[in-house]
């Protein structure tokens, strides 16, 4: 590194397509030999809680953020991002997925760039299913799920037909959850704002969880998260799982996963009412407002998301590797398409509508949350409730009702009713 | 000692120590206080605006507050206990003549020397995990269902980790003040017709009271902030279950970046903090002194 | 008791203190352990002792993740930084509570141990700004001067229960001598008090070095510590026990290494005044 | 009641043999004091009798019984420790109290003991303070009550008094022998001080590297010392011992002649000296004369004031009935 | 060079007068003993003179010179502690330099004080020893060659040998003695020693509560105490007082007859008594004598071996020329 050097500081999360590019920076040196990299790699909360109040706080910390697509609309409204709409030629905007870019876009503005897309989906064990005699419909119901997750569940050999989300958190359970009540019609908040954990299809939803986990889950199923959960199947000990499509490579990595050969994929559930219980959401990269060194941090943003550097990930690691669900051409080239999951995860991105997620009318953006700033913190205090009444220690009834309360409370408070 | 200059130089010299702490005290405490009267949301910058005592109205009515306070309550309590009542036991037994005590000793002291995280995560996922654990492969291996410690007595579990950790401290502590004990007076009480049992309640117990009052002082003044072991373990749940003060004050202000309220949990906790520093303070300026 | 103490029963006793020892360094015992495995050997079920195949691939897919030198290089920075300027600060502060005693002395130091139950997150955000404006963010600067406002209290508590034992004829003696109080501090007080100072200077070392939530918060990449290295093991993806345990191991080994090596001094100092 | 006898008692810790194979009986109701250099195992014998070591071969008959195996507590004796051994956090009242608690007798009887202790000992006024709050003279005294309420086979003592400061600890000598006398039970009794073991004996056991060296009345020890040994040892200031020509004068290897049996002169005499350094204490005077032919001064002690100061030229005269003859060995040769 | 004066000295504690405003002049040479019971400010005063403590009111001059003000350090005079205060950390060479290390002496001069301070007081196979290494005497002596070795104007010195057993004092007490012959520097000395006082001082000052009650030289204080606090404080054992009918008799409130001044006669004599306690030492003997009239047993002793013990009668004659008389303040009458 010259004189001229200059260094960034990139927040990222310790997901493996982050880390998997922190050993492929070689390539980005070798092409921007001024500039040099530090990695700040947290875990998801945390890595949150550190950019929302070094961004918000003007701490000029980092000059890259990794940040999701909740974040996006709500700091791109206060100006607390760079603008990405000056991006060279060569970066072929116009191929990133629709679904993924309007989430990112406030106004006309590209206020950050997509690594990695991802929905929701089934994942199944394809040896397990046809055992149990069944099989999976590329679209099934809830009430196929259940059925299928009685058929699989052997506890004797430690086999839970079903693994689903329990650990409290507006991105843990509660993404999931609210994912699943779209599907069953619930919404968060009616027109005026006014919760609506008291509505027979919250109640549905939450009875129809409780009682899949109860019946058919792993035991400790409240502490599991994503990564939990991932292990539980890449040891062989989950029947169906329903979580984020980017699993489907893990999960199929024989590396990693002793199932790898025996996992079949499907679209989420539905209940027949129009939506899928399936959500959308990206891991983007984006600059905030306040760094001294832009074109440096383009420069990174640039090589980060480009299709060279999925064809960089290819080269080394394999197409199932790359990141996805950002591109259209990912998906039209041809020899992604061999990978087995490819489909089902564009389709599932497909399937997923931020601006009209459930049945009703709702007066906010977003699948699995609302994009309004009050929402990490009342999402994960519903998180916590429906958490406690996945662990027993409160009834379903108790916990919306606890839910209902205190989110009255919370957008009293801030304001939304009176 | 008691020179006029002697005097002099002792408040010279000891202004730094108080001036910093009163300033790292003050400044922020100043600011905490000016937040915890606004409507200040990091999100929502340029909308700050006086609110008088809604943050504190909210704080204070929140079902979670009188949770947590019972949560701080008892990981204090129960921390205390086990960590005094085993530093006590272990103390007595490293005390005792056998082969190996230095190594003996080194092993007991280690848990000290881990990091909050660390030891948090190393019992959460591979002892506590129900699924993939050691001890869920123990119960199996017992032909018992596996238990659940995280989600059914998240409490209990994050005591038996903070345990962990603070175990060593008290029961070195302890152990250097057995060392302590006059061996004429037990020597004494054993010429005196007492057993064993007798000289230790009547005899080394009483002279363990002041340690065990510094224990106590010490480690509640870490426990009652303890952080790092709920926010890696069980974030506080399921429901509120593991939830203490400072976790709930966690919540407020970074993780709904409610600044105004975060502030005025964290002024309601100073003020609780202060009135156990009060009761602390009582306890041990007695026993020290004594 | 100077009564010979029978064989058998010290055999006892041996075997009891083992079995406790080792059960209390089980967990510690059981993640090096496990660091050496691989993923899948680490979750099996019946648990592997010792029988397999030992590995070390876990360090180098953890050092190629973070670099593990810098982020321990800042730790030592750090909490030695902390220690020496809390000395510093300490020192002369509890000379005057030790030797210049007045009614406020008390009153003084019990203020000074009640600073240090301030709920930290309550506090964040102001000494986050603060820190900002001063440009002490990610500055190991800051994180030193955090760290021994934080751990002055118990410096100066500790430093002044030693200086306590020291009986204040000698540091008459050297005034009478004809000692200045800087020499009065620097040649005899000081040296006199190296146990007791040994032990504050470990314990110290040893609570900044174990500080998660200043370090984790103050900073982002030039000066994290292994506080930081270790936050981003909280939960990666898939089977990471073995990986989690080698950037534990990694983490830690440092100051238990020199916990152990200086543990005569730690356990001697270890006492607050709590033993006459 | 009190009768202790150790036969053949062998102690060694480790291989370090403390005490060699020792045979000594003390009678019951005799205060007797062990004396000694330091390290010569004085403690250790106590500790033995007492309980708190184990012997390493030999037997302790205590009032006939076999007393070898028997815990401390079970051999009804009770000691007085050096350091007092006080329990610092129970009131005077509670220290006295305590044997009897453990031993189970009745509330009533414990309160009459105790306020009967505590009236023999002028302790009354302080029942209820702690130990902390008492001073040197007042602590030793709560832990003689707190031997003496057990009523006790014998009294064990390791240097109870040295702890003390010089005008207190004669007040507590008496203290002590009056209650010997009092209660007529068994003292055995440890010091390092002439003054101590002369005055309160009725037995002196004079103890080098664990062997009895002369066991006798203070008198007898004072007037016949076996060896030079306990010559020096006992008697203060110390005997003056001379060797050489002088000695051989005397047909023995070495003399000894205690300072006050020195007769002063400024006339005449068989020593001619000069006075070194004079001490003048009004009731004596004790001069040390440094005498030709002699290596060490000599110690001499006068009655009253005399008037004689440094460079003084004297004569001084050995009373020759009080003279002490040793052989090469050391050993005493009779008159 | 070493002239100490005290004008109208005072020294409070807050509100406690612990030295009300006292005169005293110590002059250069001049060996001075203070005594006093325990509390009665001896300490403090040794304090004030060295710095170590503010005046409250009041002057000291050394060497006509105002120190009132001046540093510990400034004022030339040097001091032995009663627990001795060596630096531990140092061996017994650096210990005896620091003085002279902090007054930036010359490497070869402070080798040559060392040198010299060693020879004198026997150091010189310890120098390079540590304190912890050394004996309580030699320990002591380290003390003492800190203090010489800055050729100070005076040698202050607070109760230097109460930690040092009896053997020890005794021998430490010479060489303090020999050295200060040696040096003819002033010396202060406390202690509460009986035998150090009166055979060290050339000058004793015996305090009571901060007061002087009387100044002189040790046979003046034995001889004729100025009043009944200072007959009753000098002499050991102490001065018998008798009050009552039998004082009236010699014309005075209270009348005092040191033990050493009775005659002993088991025929006949001027006081009839019943021997209580009786302590035999073989070069003295002391009775413990019960008289009817009389509050207190009188304490009388009797050169070598009596053999009268517990219970015998026996009669007592004092000197008359010993008889000491006191008014009703307690002040002596003059024969
Ligand atoms: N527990 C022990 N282990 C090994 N040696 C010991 C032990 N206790 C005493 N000794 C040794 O035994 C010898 C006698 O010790 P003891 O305490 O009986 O002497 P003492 O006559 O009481 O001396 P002092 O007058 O100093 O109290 C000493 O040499 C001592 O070092
Ligand atoms: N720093 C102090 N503060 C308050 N009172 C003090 C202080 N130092 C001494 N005193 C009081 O002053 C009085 C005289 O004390 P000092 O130490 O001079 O006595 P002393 O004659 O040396 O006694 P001792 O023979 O016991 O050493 C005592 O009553 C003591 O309690
Ligand atoms: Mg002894
Ligand atoms: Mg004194």
């Amino acid at each position: 590194t010259g004189a001229t050097s200059e260094t960034i500081t990139v927040a990222t999360v310790n997901n493996g397509d982050m880390i998997r590019m922190q050993g492929l920076m070689d390539d980005f040196y070798a092409k921007h030999p001024d500039i040099e990299v530090e990695w700040v790699t947290l875990e998801e909360n945390v890595l949150r809680q550190r950019v929302t109040q070094d961004v918000a706080t003007k701490g000029g910390q980092f000059d890259v953020m990794t940040i999701g697509t909740y974040e996006v609309p709500i700091w791109g409204e206060r100006g607390w991002l760079m603008s990405l709409n000056d991006m060279p030629e060569s970066y072929d905007v116009d191929d990133l997925l629709p679904a993924i870019r309007d989430g990112l876009t406030v106004e006309g503005e590209l206020y950050a760039a997509p690594f990695y897309g991802e929905s929701s989906m089934v994942m199944y064990r394809t040896d397990l299913m046809e055992a149990a005699g069944l099989e999976m419909p590329d679209a099934p119901t809830w009430s196929f799920i259940k059925e299928a997750a009685a058929a699989m569940t052997d506890e004797e050999n430690e086999i839970y037909g079903i693994c689903l989300r329990g650990k409290a958190g507006w991105g843990e359970n509660m993404a999931f959850l609210t994912a699943m009540s779209n599907s069953y019609g619930a919404r968060w908040f009616d027109m005026d704002w006014k919760p609506q954990f008291d509505s027979e299809a919250w109640a549905n939803t939450l009875n129809d969880y409780l009682e899949l986990m109860n019946s058919y889950g792993p035991p400790g199923a409240s502490g599991n998260g994503f990564n939990e959960n991932l292990a539980l199947f890449q040891t062989g000990k989950c029947g169906m799982w329903i979580d984020a499509t980017v699993a489907a490579s893990f999960v199929t990595n024989p590396k990693d996963s002793s199932v790898a050969d025996k996992v079949g994929f499907a679209l989420a559930p539905d209940n027949g009412l129009g939506p899928r219980g399936n959500w959308l959401w990206a891991w983007n990269l984006g600059i905030p407002a306040g760094t001294k060194k832009v074109d440096a941090a383009k420069a990174f943003v640039e090589w980060a998301t480009s299709k060279e550097y999925t064809a960089l990930v290819a080269g080394k690691e394999g197409w199932a590797n790359v990141p996805p669900g950002t591109r259209k051409s990912l998906y039209e080239n041809p020899e992604y398409q061999d990978v087995p999951f490819a489909k089902m995860t564009l389709e599932s991105i497909l399937a997923a509508n931020p601006k009209k997620p459930t049945v009703d009318e709702v007066p906010y953006v977003g699948v699995q949350f609302v994009a309004i700033p009050e929402f990490q913190g009342l999402g994960t205090a519903v998180g916590q409730q429906f958490s406690a009444a996945l662990a027993g220690q409160i009834s379903a009834e108790q916990a919306l009702e606890n839910a209902q309360k205190l989110t009255e409370r919370e957008m009293m408070k801030a304001g939304y009713i009176k | 000692m008691a020179t006029k200059h002697s005097r002099m130089s002792a408040r010279l010299m000891i202004s730094p120590a108080v001036l910093l702490l009163l300033g790292w005290m003050l400044i922020p405490l100043s600011m905490t206080l000016y937040f915890s009267f606004l409507r200040y949301n990091l999100l929502m910058p340029g909308m700050e605006e006086f609110t008088g005592l809604t943050n504190y109205r909210y704080f204070l009515t929140d079902p979670a507050f009188f949770a947590a306070l019972w949560n701080t309550i008892a990981l204090v309590l129960g921390v205390l206990a086990v960590t005094v009542v085993g530093g006590i036991l272990l103390a007595l037994l490293l005390d005792q003549p056998f082969f190996g005590q230095g190594i003996v000793r080194i092993l007991v002291i280690a848990p000290f020397f881990v990091m909050p995280t660390v030891s948090a995560l190393v019992w959460k996922n591979m002892f506590m995990n129900p699924v993939n654990g050691l001890f869920a492969h123990a119960a199996k291996a017992l032909g018992l269902q596996p238990f659940d410690f995280l989600s059914s007595a998240p409490l209990a579990s994050i005591i038996g980790i903070v345990s962990w950790q603070w175990l060593p401290f008290a029961t070195l502590i302890l152990l250097t003040a057995l060392q302590s004990l006059d061996q004429e007076q037990l020597e004494a009480s054993e010429m005196d017709g007492a057993p064993w049992i007798k000289r230790f309640w009547y005899i080394m117990l009483p002279h363990l009271a002041r340690s065990i009052t510094v224990v106590i002082l010490i480690q509640t003044i870490f426990l009652l902030s303890v952080f790092a072991e709920i926010l890696v373990t069980t974030n506080g749940g399921p429901g509120t279950a593991s939830t203490n003060l400072t976790y709930l004050i966690y919540m407020q202000s970074l993780l709904q970046f409610d600044v105004g309220g975060g502030s005025a949990g964290g002024v309601v906790a100073i003020i609780l903090a202060n009135i156990v520093a009060i009761f602390l303070m009582r306890m041990i300026g007695k026993n020290l002194d004594a | 008791m100077a009564r010979t103490v029978t064989t058998q029963r010290k055999l006892v006793t041996t075997v009891f203190a083992w079995a406790i020892g080792i059960a209390i360094f089980f967990p510690i015992l059981w993640t090096i352990l496990t660091s050496f495995k691989s993923e899948a050997v680490a979750i099996a079920d019946p648990p592997v002792w010792f029988n397999f195949d030992w590995t070390l691939e876990n360090y180098a897919t953890v050092q190629e993740r973070s670099n593990y030198f810098r982020h321990f290089m800042n730790s030592v920075i750090i909490s030695v930084g902390s220690t020496v300027l809390g000395l510093i600060i300490a020192v002369p502060a509890a000379w005057s509570m030790a030797f210049v005693p007045s009614k406020r002395t008390k009153d003084i130091l019990m203020w000074m141990l009640s600073t240090k139950m301030l709920p930290p997150v309550g506090v964040l955000v102001p000494i986050y700004l603060l820190f900002r404006n001063l440009g002490l963010l990610d500055t190991q600067v800051g994180l030193i001067i955090v760290l021994t406002l934080i751990n002055l209290p118990i410096i100066v508590w500790m430093l002044y229960t030693y200086f306590k034992e020291i009986p204040g004829e000698i540091l008459e003696a050297a005034r009478m001598d004809g000692a200045t109080l800087r020499s009065e501090i620097i040649h005899v007080l000081t040296p006199m008090a190296i146990p007791g100072m040994a032990s504050t200077v470990l314990l110290n070392i040893i609570l900044a070095w174990n500080e998660a939530f200043w370090t984790l918060n103050l900073t982002a990449a030039k000066s994290a510590p292994l506080t930081a290295f270790i936050a981003s093991y909280s939960s990666p993806e898939g089977l990471f026990y073995a990986k989690l345990s080698a950037a534990s191991t990694m983490a830690i080994a440092p100051i238990l290494i020199m916990g152990w090596f200086s543990q005569k001094q730690l356990v001697r100092g270890l006492t607050f005044g709590a033993v006459k | 009641m009190g009768r202790i006898t150790l036969d053949k008692v062998r102690k060694a810790f480790g291989d370090v043999e403390v005490i060699p194979p020792l045979d000594l009986t003390i009678e019951d109701g005799e205060f007797v004091v062990f004396v000694g250099p330091s390290g010569c195992g004085k403690s250790t014998l106590l500790r033995l009798i007492a309980g708190l070591e184990d012997v390493s071969d030999g037997q302790i008959r205590i009032d006939r019984q076999d007393a070898t195996n028997l815990p401390p507590a079970k051999r009804g004796l009770a000691m007085v420790f050096q350091s007092y051994a006080l329990y610092p956090h129970m009131s005077v009242r509670k220290n006295i109290a305590f044997p009897m608690k453990m031993a189970g007798l009745s509330q009533e009887e414990q309160e009459r003991r105790i306020e009967a202790a505590a009236k023999a000992l002028n302790l009354t006024d302080y029942l209820d303070r702690k130990p902390g709050q008492l001073s040197g003279g007042q602590r030793q005294r709560v832990a003689i009550g707190r031997a003496i309420v057990r009523e006790p086979a014998a009294f064990l003592f390791d240097e109870p008094l040295s702890n003390l400061d010089a005008a207190l600890r004669v007040g507590m000598r008496l203290e002590i022998s009056e209650l010997h006398k009092r209660l007529a039970t068994t003292m055995v009794y440890v010091t390092h001080d002439q003054v101590e073991a002369m005055t309160m004996a009725d037995k002196i056991v004079v103890l080098r590297a664990g062997h009895i060296e002369q066991v006798g009345s203070p008198l007898e020890l004072y007037n016949t010392p076996r060896n030079v040994f306990v010559a020096g040892f006992i008697g203060s200031p110390k005997m003056n011992l001379i060797t050489g020509p002088e000695a051989e004068k005397h047909g023995a290897t070495t003399i000894g002649i205690r300072p006050e049996h020195l007769e002063v002169s400024t006339g005449s005499g068989e020593w001619k000296g000069v006075i070194g350094v004079s001490e003048h204490l009004g009731s004596d005077t004790f001069f040390h004369v440094n005498i030709e032919g002699f290596g060490e001064p000599l110690t001499v002690r006068a009655s009253g004031e005399v008037s004689l100061t440094y460079g003084d030229t004297i004569w001084l005269t050995p009373n020759a009935s009080n003279l002490h003859r040793f052989d090469a060995e050391g050993l005493r040769i009779a008159d």
